[in-house]
């Protein structure tokens, strides 16, 4: 069954053409070429001319839900496409109460794995002109050459163990559903790993990493849990983390970031994708889900629920190490 | 005058000054190559198109410390001075044409900012050409090339075997003159020339996609436009542009005491975050993102050569283009203003 | 449906008749039986009462091998399975203890198998209806008294496949067959199995009760499911009369000896000339056999 | 700039011995805002604080601290004492340097270097402090009483004695619960009706007391001192204001039901009282088995009724009632012995519960009093009572004592020789007997009347002939016993109503793992439930006999009568407020409150371009926040703070003491 | 610390020291700093009774005052690292005991989750203690202190969080 995104990029257009014709939304968030083929770019359109600009192709990666909330005081509907993972993240943003899903129209996008343009980028294929799905793997034809590229080698890490191949939330679907079984487990093994080294190596690493950040928060602006109308880090009084890059502030910043989203997390791996400096922000994340799986029983963090995992607790089973 | 030098010996020569001042060169750490203070040479990249991070960070650095304060009943102020030397080694032409902006900005005119000039003093700066530009480059669209050698103090130019190099400033004599003592050997000059020139007319193909002619005047009857509406929606509002930008110099003053100990310092700030402009009484005069996108574009485009005369606040370095988590870069704006002017 | 089958020692030696009955019901209700490879005494009732952890690990060591054959065990023998139920709650928890067991028995033992009485098995899990249909010779007119014992359904936390204070699982079976039963007392009462050598006094006073209560019932004959019980209860009747100074004759039979003889097969295949207390005679009187 | 004035304490040589008062001092005064420091050898002694105050004129001072001992010592003394001089009580702090400091620390420079970073955390603590102002509420003088047993008509008339309107709203279509039922009271064996019905007489006739029989809670609004009560009315089918009680129209019934206060012993009709002491002495219809109601025929009532009181069209009405109070007063179930399949419950008509057993004994009981097998009629001869039926056995689900059992077990004793002179045999696990004249009674029960005490279990209770054979041990010879019993009796267990927990949820309060309610302190707020005005009385709390639980519904009352006696309520400032400026009304804060204290408003805003919004925040009730802080933590943005506690306090505390 | 390294950070460039500080010796006079986070109706009351009994314990512990241990949030713990604390106690009422009944048991998720996390990023687990200490456990407040101020002897200065000013 082809889940190539491609094959759904007319019936996309025409949808998102009806839909603002008939005034069922105001605005159609999706993907549009961005600088060269492997990097197609966010794109909002409010009039029916800009929709042949919008694009769907298998490097569409970037989760748009988060702009949602640029939209939550205006009147009227906003489209958007959404695959699996984009669907947990919109479910985030209405289980934190901040977008209405009365005010969203979704055209659903089941996903079979997004490729990894980054890696793809490297081969030299040139300008991409198809893409097909060949199972294990996808043919990539570029005007260069093309390559048939093991799924399990060329996909987003996060495609490999997803079980959320299907959205969760959709007005409509393009094209059928995909088969929802994850590619390989997920497994916390890099993240256990980390938990034996010792204190100084840790210490170490993540100096490393953190000395490297950039405070651009870009990481912030693109996480679909950093919802807040006012984010802590911009706030003055009392100013909870300094704004200079000086390795503690760094740590606080980022200690904190991962712990405003720990069990809120919707594990798209968003933040760790976009950071210009490459920093590996899911370990975090991944360290903070796993220590809940263990800790609290509860398989599936990632996945938005109708109470936070830190705002509730189990009085005799939670684990009791206090004493 | 030019001369040569053996790759061996210019490493000796890194060692060498890494011993006495911070040594900055391209280093890749985790994946990323950047400008970082290295140990020593054998740290340093010498195969890359171009570092993430610019030299900006070692000149006008994201945060410094400007002044310490005593406020324990009385009042005793400590200024900061950067006096550390440093050599910034694997420069490209576009960071080496960025600093003639920064030093517009902040070395010309009345004023000049003293933390800023002490360091530009402190710092050596020895240019490496582009041998390969990025698909994301465009220096040339600027009319600076792959060649440019603009503030550096000595330029080298990778030439087979060995590195071709130009003393270009009293600074980058010394250098040759003092630790470099033996390690540089004189060029043919001819030959030389031939691979500056060769340098200086290297294809950059994504230059050649991005026409910048007199878009200054353009955009002076273009702050209203639609345009800034449409494409600013993409924009997440983080500072990726502005803080890889080696030209982007917007900064933020604060003091911070505790205990009777205090200190002011200044860190980068961004045109692109929300509460750049907003103000104590809560007002913000650029309280969207059209405001914002518009802000950072008309700035580098139309402001500062309108301000400074001719050059834009921009070298075609590319790291926008490629780091820009949603494609909303200057050469892309720079086409699109065009491209609408010309269908207008 | 398939089995792991323990018989133990007794189907082997002393109650040979349950066996072969057993065997009997099971073919004719389709219930395959694959007898555990070289399987060892479960333990009862001596081990529980020397080392705890031997009490586990010889049930763990057939337990095991069922693990092998990927097979639930089903045990006749209400000792056999108690040890065997017991052992699989204390250990389903547990993960060091089961660890500790499986270093005993020198193999692994996940605990990933149920042990099933053969009684839940053809009671709950086959079913009265299903015995029913197969009935050719219903038992009309015998009156028994369905007794369970004291291991078969309890503790209730280790067995819980039956009421464990009046468990009805053989009733609805003899109902199908088209006995009838009687309401009494001593259902779930101990015959003194344990003691049956070593103090028949006891023996001599648990089984009188248990006898006693069942011809107050007015029961023309005792049905159980474990041959410890029915070695007992037919074995002591003698003694049983002896001291205290009764008549009850009443034959005792197992479960599967009833349905066989339901189910239509030749009554002289089914073990009765094995019993102390000869059933023939009964059978004969009720037409039944 | 502030004006902090710190005041350090000798406390005698408590502290000044162990503290080196100058060096502290002069370190506070280095520290910034503090522009005046003084020492007492008491500070809290009368000079002490008239000290303070001076300080506050004369140095026109806008903060103090006072380093001393605990604040859970004096701090309300200080707060009186700055309010006294026309300071904002809450802008003063506490240092510990007592019990906290020298008092632990023998080192003297030690102690006085870390007595100096106490100070220091004060001094930063205090400049962040605001003006508090304590609110004031209204609140509804009248309370609501749930339950009409004698919990709840003892928290009525105590109520309603104090001059404060209550309405009790009874389930059940008489007020009396489980002890109209009972027969004899322990210790005194006086008459349970005869010390009941008085009160129930007294509530109906009491002007302030409202009864509301045949009625429940079915929702519950608003918060302390201002509940708002929405009470299902359920059809009688019987016009109150008619009815005389005369009793024709059930003696004319012609529906024979078991009847639910003879718990199936007696009968009763489709129309009836459930018991002829009944308050309101009125009948209702039981829709369910009425003849009229299942075949449109019969009427038999409504003809016979001289007062024409029969209404058949009569429909529940919802009733909504504020109130400024509530004690719940809900009682308690027996519980069904039926999951011991040994004891025969169920099986065997002759073994009953405790419960049955009183209406077996009681004069208007269904035999009228006499003692009689319910299986054929017989006199017992041989009564085995069987304690810790259900209770304090986990298998069963009942991990508690119930408390009562082995006083009424004694008391069933003692009627048992006294009445009929059964021998009873009672099997126990332990007797436990810590009340007044409870040992005593309880001694009675075995040397006056005999009764055989057995220390062990049964195992076993069958029949043989018409004997019930209760097999058991007895723990103290190490021997089976088999007793031959006529009758047995359960001391079975008291559980939670079975609705125990969905009132807890209308309520919002809090029950345990045995659905009994929750006390806000085990120890020190016994009657008091979590959510504030809201108050406990009675078996709903858990097991309870008579006294204790009179005592209990006494406490509840004064509690609600405290309340209702107020004109205002005044409210803790230090509680939980939101910055609604940076509130993203995520409401995450919401589900940890444990007060429910906390909900989403919405708010109207106007945004850049002037164009006005509407975004939801979250909002506290200041009434019903007990400012535990909890829901802070849960803020990402830090919108949710608490007052005297906020986050920019607790930040500068640390910044001061990591100096 | 090379001569690179201490100029980088001289120099207030966004570069941390890429070898470990940890190995420099605790300076002469050291003496850890910690600060205790106690709930106000069983930590601080236990600290108190303490004091009444006079059970000694190191100076080295500085208390501030919460509501509940609910109320502390882990950001304050990372925020006394970063000024320099060498170890944190946080501390409130046993569970089934919470003042305001369900306090800590949120605090108890929260600190499981942040303990580990802090950890993770590379601070010696000892640093930071979590203990229910009751109003009436005055020995069991001394006791804490005493074992949390000799494990942190024994560590030396906590460097990991901690900023220069």
């Amino acid at each position: 069954m082809s889940a190539i995104f491609t094959d759904h990029q007319a019936a996309l257009r025409d949808e998102v053409r009806k839909l603002l014709t008939d005034g069922t939304i105001k605005g159609f968030i999706g993907y549009a070429r961005g600088r060269d083929s492997y990097h197609p770019a966010p794109a909002i359109v409010t009039r029916p001319d800009q929709v042949d600009g919008l694009i769907l192709d298998q490097f569409c990666i970037f989760g748009l839900t988060k702009y949602l909330l640029d939209y939550i005081f205006e009147d009227g509907k906003m489209g958007i496409v959404a695959k699996g993972c984009d669907s947990l993240a919109l479910q985030r943003l209405i289980t934190d109460h901040r977008v209405s899903r009365d005010k969203v129209h979704v055209i659903g996008l089941p996903c079979a794995g997004v490729i990894n343009a980054e890696k793809v980028a490297q081969l030299g294929l040139g300008n991409v002109q198809k893409v097909t799905d060949k199972g294990a793997s996808f043919l990539v034809e570029g005007d260069k050459g093309s390559r048939e590229l093991a799924k399990t080698e060329y996909l987003w890490d996060k495609c490999l163990w997803c079980e959320h191949h299907n959205p969760a939330v959709a007005d409509s679907k393009l094209g059928p559903e995909v088969e929802n079984v994850a590619m390989k487990p997920r497994d916390y093994s890099d993240i256990e790993a980390m938990e034996n080294l010792p204190p100084a190596e840790k210490a170490a690493y993540w100096t490393r990493q953190f000395s490297r950040c950039i405070r651009c928060y870009a990481c912030r602006n693109v996480c679909p849990a950093c919802n807040c109308r006012e984010c802590v880090f911009d706030i003055a009084d009392p100013r909870w983390v300094g704004n200079t890059v000086k390795l503690s502030e760094q740590q606080m910043f980022h200690f904190t970031r991962a712990w405003h989203v720990a069990g809120r997390c919707v594990d798209c791996g968003e933040c760790e994708r976009v950071c210009p400096m490459e920093l590996p922000l899911m370990k975090l994340q991944h360290k903070l889900q796993k220590d809940i799986v263990k800790l609290f029983g509860n398989p599936k963090p990632f996945e938005p629920s109708e109470v936070e995992v830190l705002g509730q607790f189990r009085a005799t089973e939670d684990p009791e190490e206090f004493m | 005058m030019l001369m040569t030098i053996a790759p061996d010996n210019l490493k000796n020569l890194l060692d060498k000054l890494a011993r006495d001042r911070l040594l900055v060169a391209p280093s890749m750490e985790d994946g990323v190559t950047r400008l970082k203070p290295v140990h020593s040479a054998a740290e340093i990249a010498f195969d890359y198109s171009n570092t993430a991070t610019s030299i900006k960070d070692f000149l006008f650095p994201q945060s410094e410390d400007l002044l310490r304060f005593v406020t324990d009943g009385t009042l005793s102020i400590e200024e900061i001075k950067p006096e550390r030397a440093q050599v910034a080694f694997g420069l490209r032409p576009c960071d080496l044409a960025s600093v003639a902006l920064m030093d517009k900005v902040l070395l010309g005119g009345e004023f000049s900012d003293a933390h800023y000039q002490t360091r530009r003093n402190n710092t050596l700066l020895i240019g490496l050409a582009c041998e390969n530009p990025a698909d994301t480059c465009f220096c040339t669209t600027y009319g600076y090339n792959p060649g440019w050698a603009g503030a550096a103090d000595v330029m080298l130019y990778k030439d087979g075997d060995k590195y071709l190099a130009e003393a270009l400033t009293d600074k980058g004599r010394e250098l040759v003159g003092g630790p470099g003592e033996g390690l540089f050997k004189p060029a043919d000059e001819a030959a030389g020339e031939a691979v500056k020139k060769a340098y200086a007319e290297k294809d950059v193909p994504f230059g050649k996609e991005v026409d910048v002619q007199g878009i200054d005047k353009i955009l002076d009857g273009f702050f209203y436009d639609q345009y800034w509406d449409d494409i600013s929606k993409k924009c997440i509002g983080c500072g990726t542009c502005t803080y890889v930008c080696p030209t982007c110099h917007c900064f933020l003053l604060t003091d911070e005491a505790r205990g009777g100990q205090g200190l002011r310092f200044r860190c980068w700030d961004s045109c692109m975050f929300a509460n750049y402009t907003k103000m104590a009484s809560g007002a913000n005069p650029r309280p969207t993102k059209k405001e914002r996108v518009r802000q950072r574009f008309m700035h580098k485009l139309n402001y500062y050569p309108n301000r400074y005369g001719g050059s834009y606040l921009c070298t075609g370095c590319g790291r926008c283009v490629a780091m820009c988590p949603v494609g909303l870069h200057i050469a892309g704006v720079i086409k699109d203003v065009k491209g609408v002017k010309a269908h207008a | 449906m398939k089995y792991a089958y323990y018989p133990g020692c007794s189907l082997h030696s002393t109650a040979t008749e349950y066996e072969e009955t057993t065997r009997t019901v099971c073919a004719t209700l389709g219930v395959e039986l694959a007898e555990i490879p070289d399987w060892n005494c479960c333990g009862a009732t001596s081990a529980h009462a020397t080392n705890h952890l031997l009490s586990l690990a010889l049930p763990a060591r057939d337990l095991a091998k069922a693990e092998q054959m990927g097979l639930d065990v089903v045990a006749p023998c209400a000792a056999c399975y108690n040890r065997m139920a017991q052992t699989i709650h204390e250990t389903k928890d547990n993960e060091v203890l089961r660890h500790k067991v499986s270093q005993v028995i020198g193999a692994e033992y996940q605990g990933t198998v149920k042990a099933k009485s053969l009684l839940e098995v053809l009671a709950a899990d086959i079913g009265p209806k299903v015995v029913e249909a197969k009935v050719q010779k219903p038992l009309k007119g015998l009156k028994v008294a369905a007794y369970y014992g004291c291991l078969l359904v309890r503790p209730p936390a280790v067995t819980g496949w039956d009421d464990a204070e009046n468990p009805q699982s053989m009733e609805r079976l003899m109902t199908a067959l088209g006995a009838e039963t009687v309401d009494w007392s001593h259902k779930t009462e101990c015959c003194g199995a344990s003691l049956t050598i070593s103090r028949t006094d006891i023996v001599a006073k648990l089984t009188h009760d248990i006898l006693d209560a069942a011809k107050a019932a007015g029961a023309d004959a005792i049905v159980c499911a474990c041959p410890m019980c029915q070695a007992n209860l037919d074995g002591r009747q003698g003694l049983v009369e002896k001291t205290y100074k009764t008549q009850y004759h009443l034959p005792v039979f197992y479960f599967t000896q009833l349905m066989s003889l339901a189910f239509g097969k030749e009554p002289y295949k089914l073990g009765f000339a094995r019993h102390s207390i000869d059933p023939r005679e009964l059978l004969h009187s009720k037409e039944i056999a | 700039m502030r004006r902090v004035g710190v005041f350090v304490c000798w406390c005698g040589s408590n502290i000044a011995g162990m503290v080196d008062i100058e060096q502290v001092k002069a370190a506070a005064a280095k520290m910034p805002n503090v522009v005046y420091v003084e020492d007492n050898k008491y500070t809290c002694s009368e000079p002490g604080q008239a000290a303070i105050q001076k300080a506050i004129k004369e140095q026109n001072l806008d903060r103090v601290v006072v380093a001393a001992c605990s604040p859970r010592m004096h701090e309300n003394t200080f707060r009186r004492t700055v309010s006294g001089a026309g300071l904002n009580a809450y802008l003063l702090e506490i240092a510990n340097i007592r019990e906290h400091c020298s008092w632990v620390h023998p080192d003297k420079a030690a102690g006085t270097k870390k007595a100096v970073d106490l100070v220091r955390r004060a001094v930063y603590k205090v400049a962040k402090n605001v003006p508090l102002q304590r609110a004031s509420i209204d609140v509804t003088k009248k309370a609501l009483v749930i339950g009409g047993g004698i919990a709840g008509i003892q928290a009525a008339l105590d109520i309603a004695d104090a001059g404060q309107p209550v309405v009790i709203v009874e389930k059940t279509p008489s007020i009396g619960g489980h002890m109209a039922q009972l027969d004899k009271t322990f210790p005194t064996l006086d008459c349970s009706a005869c010390i009941l019905t008085p009160k129930m007489v007294d509530a109906a006739q009491n002007q302030n007391i409202t009864l509301m029989t045949w009625s429940e809670v079915e929702k519950v609004e608003g918060y302390i001192g201002n509940f708002t009560v929405t009470i299902r009315k359920k059809a009688r089918h019987i016009d109150t204001t008619k009815c005389t009680g005369c009793g024709i129209c059930w003696s004319k019934c012609p529906a024979k039901l078991p009847s639910e206060f003879d718990l199936g012993l007696g009968q009763r009709k489709a129309i009836y009282v459930p018991f002829p002491q009944a308050i309101p002495n009125k009948p209702v219809i039981d829709e369910k088995n009425c003849i009229y109601f299942k075949t449109g025929k019969c009427k038999a009532c409504q003809i016979f009724c001289p007062a024409g009181a029969i209404a058949f069209d009569q429909k529940d009405e919802l009733i909504e009632e504020k109130f400024g109070a509530i004690i719940v007063a809900t009682g308690y179930e027996q519980w069904d012995p039926s999951p011991y399949g040994e004891y025969g419950y169920g099986r065997y008509k002759d073994v009953i519960t405790g419960l049955e057993f009183e209406r077996l004994v009681n004069a208007s009981g269904p035999t009228e009093g006499k003692i009689k097998r319910p299986s054929d009629g017989k006199i017992p001869k041989d009564v085995v009572i069987i304690q810790c039926v259900g209770s304090r056995d986990e298998a069963k689900g009942i991990p508690y004592c119930s408390k009562t059992c082995c006083m009424y077990s004694a008391k069933h004793a003692i009627l048992l020789d006294e009445k009929i002179h059964a021998h009873p045999y009672v099997f126990y696990m332990d007797v436990r007997t810590p009340g007044k004249g409870y040992e005593e009674f309880y001694k009675r029960a075995t040397e006056e009347h005999h009764a055989t005490y057995i220390r062990g279990r049964v195992s076993k209770v069958y029949q043989k002939g018409d004997k019930l054979v209760c097999l058991g041990e007895d723990t103290l010879l190490g021997k089976k016993v088999a007793v031959e019993a006529d009758m047995v009796i359960l001391a079975s267990a008291m559980v939670h109503q079975p609705a125990a927990s969905k009132l807890a949820q209308t309520l919002g309060i809090s029950y345990d793992q045995n659905h009994f309610y929750t006390e806000a302190h085990a120890k020190l707020r016994p009657v008091e439930t979590n959510t504030a005005g809201i108050f406990l009385a009675g078996a709903c709390q858990g097991p309870k006999d008579i006294p204790e639980t009179v005592a209990q519904a006494s406490a509840a009352a004064s509690k609600a009568i405290g309340l209702l006696s107020k004109a205002k309520l005044e409210t803790e400032p230090l509680v939980a407020q939101v910055n609604e400026g940076i509130c993203s009304g995520c409401l995450w804060c919401k589900p940890i409150c444990p007060y429910k204290a906390i909900d989403g408003k919405v708010i109207k805003e106007r945004i850049a371009g002037g164009k006005t919004i509407e975004r939801t925040v979250a909002s506290v009730n200041a009434s019903l926040c007990q400012g535990c802080g909890a829901c802070t933590v849960a803020c990402r943005t830090g919108a949710m703070n608490v007052l005297g506690f906020t986050n920019e306090h607790i930040l500068a505390e640390v910044d001061a003491l990591c100096l | 610390m090379s001569v690179n390294e201490k100029a980088a950070q001289a120099a207030g460039a966004a570069t941390g020291p890429s070898t470990v500080a940890a190995a420099t010796p605790a300076p002469e006079g050291w003496e850890p700093k910690i600060i205790g986070f106690a709930c106000n109706w069983c930590t601080y009351a236990g600290a108190d009774l303490a004091g009444t009994s006079r059970i000694q314990y190191p100076p080295n512990i500085r208390v501030i005052r919460v509501p509940c241990s609910g109320r502390i949030n882990p950001q304050f713990v990372v925020r006394a690292f970063q000024r320099g604390a060498d170890g944190v106690l946080v501390a409130g009422c046993h569970p089934g005991d919470c003042h305001y009944s369900t306090g800590n048991y949120f605090a108890r998720r929260r600190y499981l989750l942040a303990t580990r996390f802090i950890e993770y990023l590379g601070v010696e687990p000892e640093r930071l203690e979590v203990r229910w200490i009751s109003g009436s456990e005055g020995q069991k407040f001394a006791d804490t202190v005493r074992e949390l101020t000799e494990k942190i002897r024994a560590l030396g200065p906590q460097r990991r969080l901690r900023e220069t000013l």
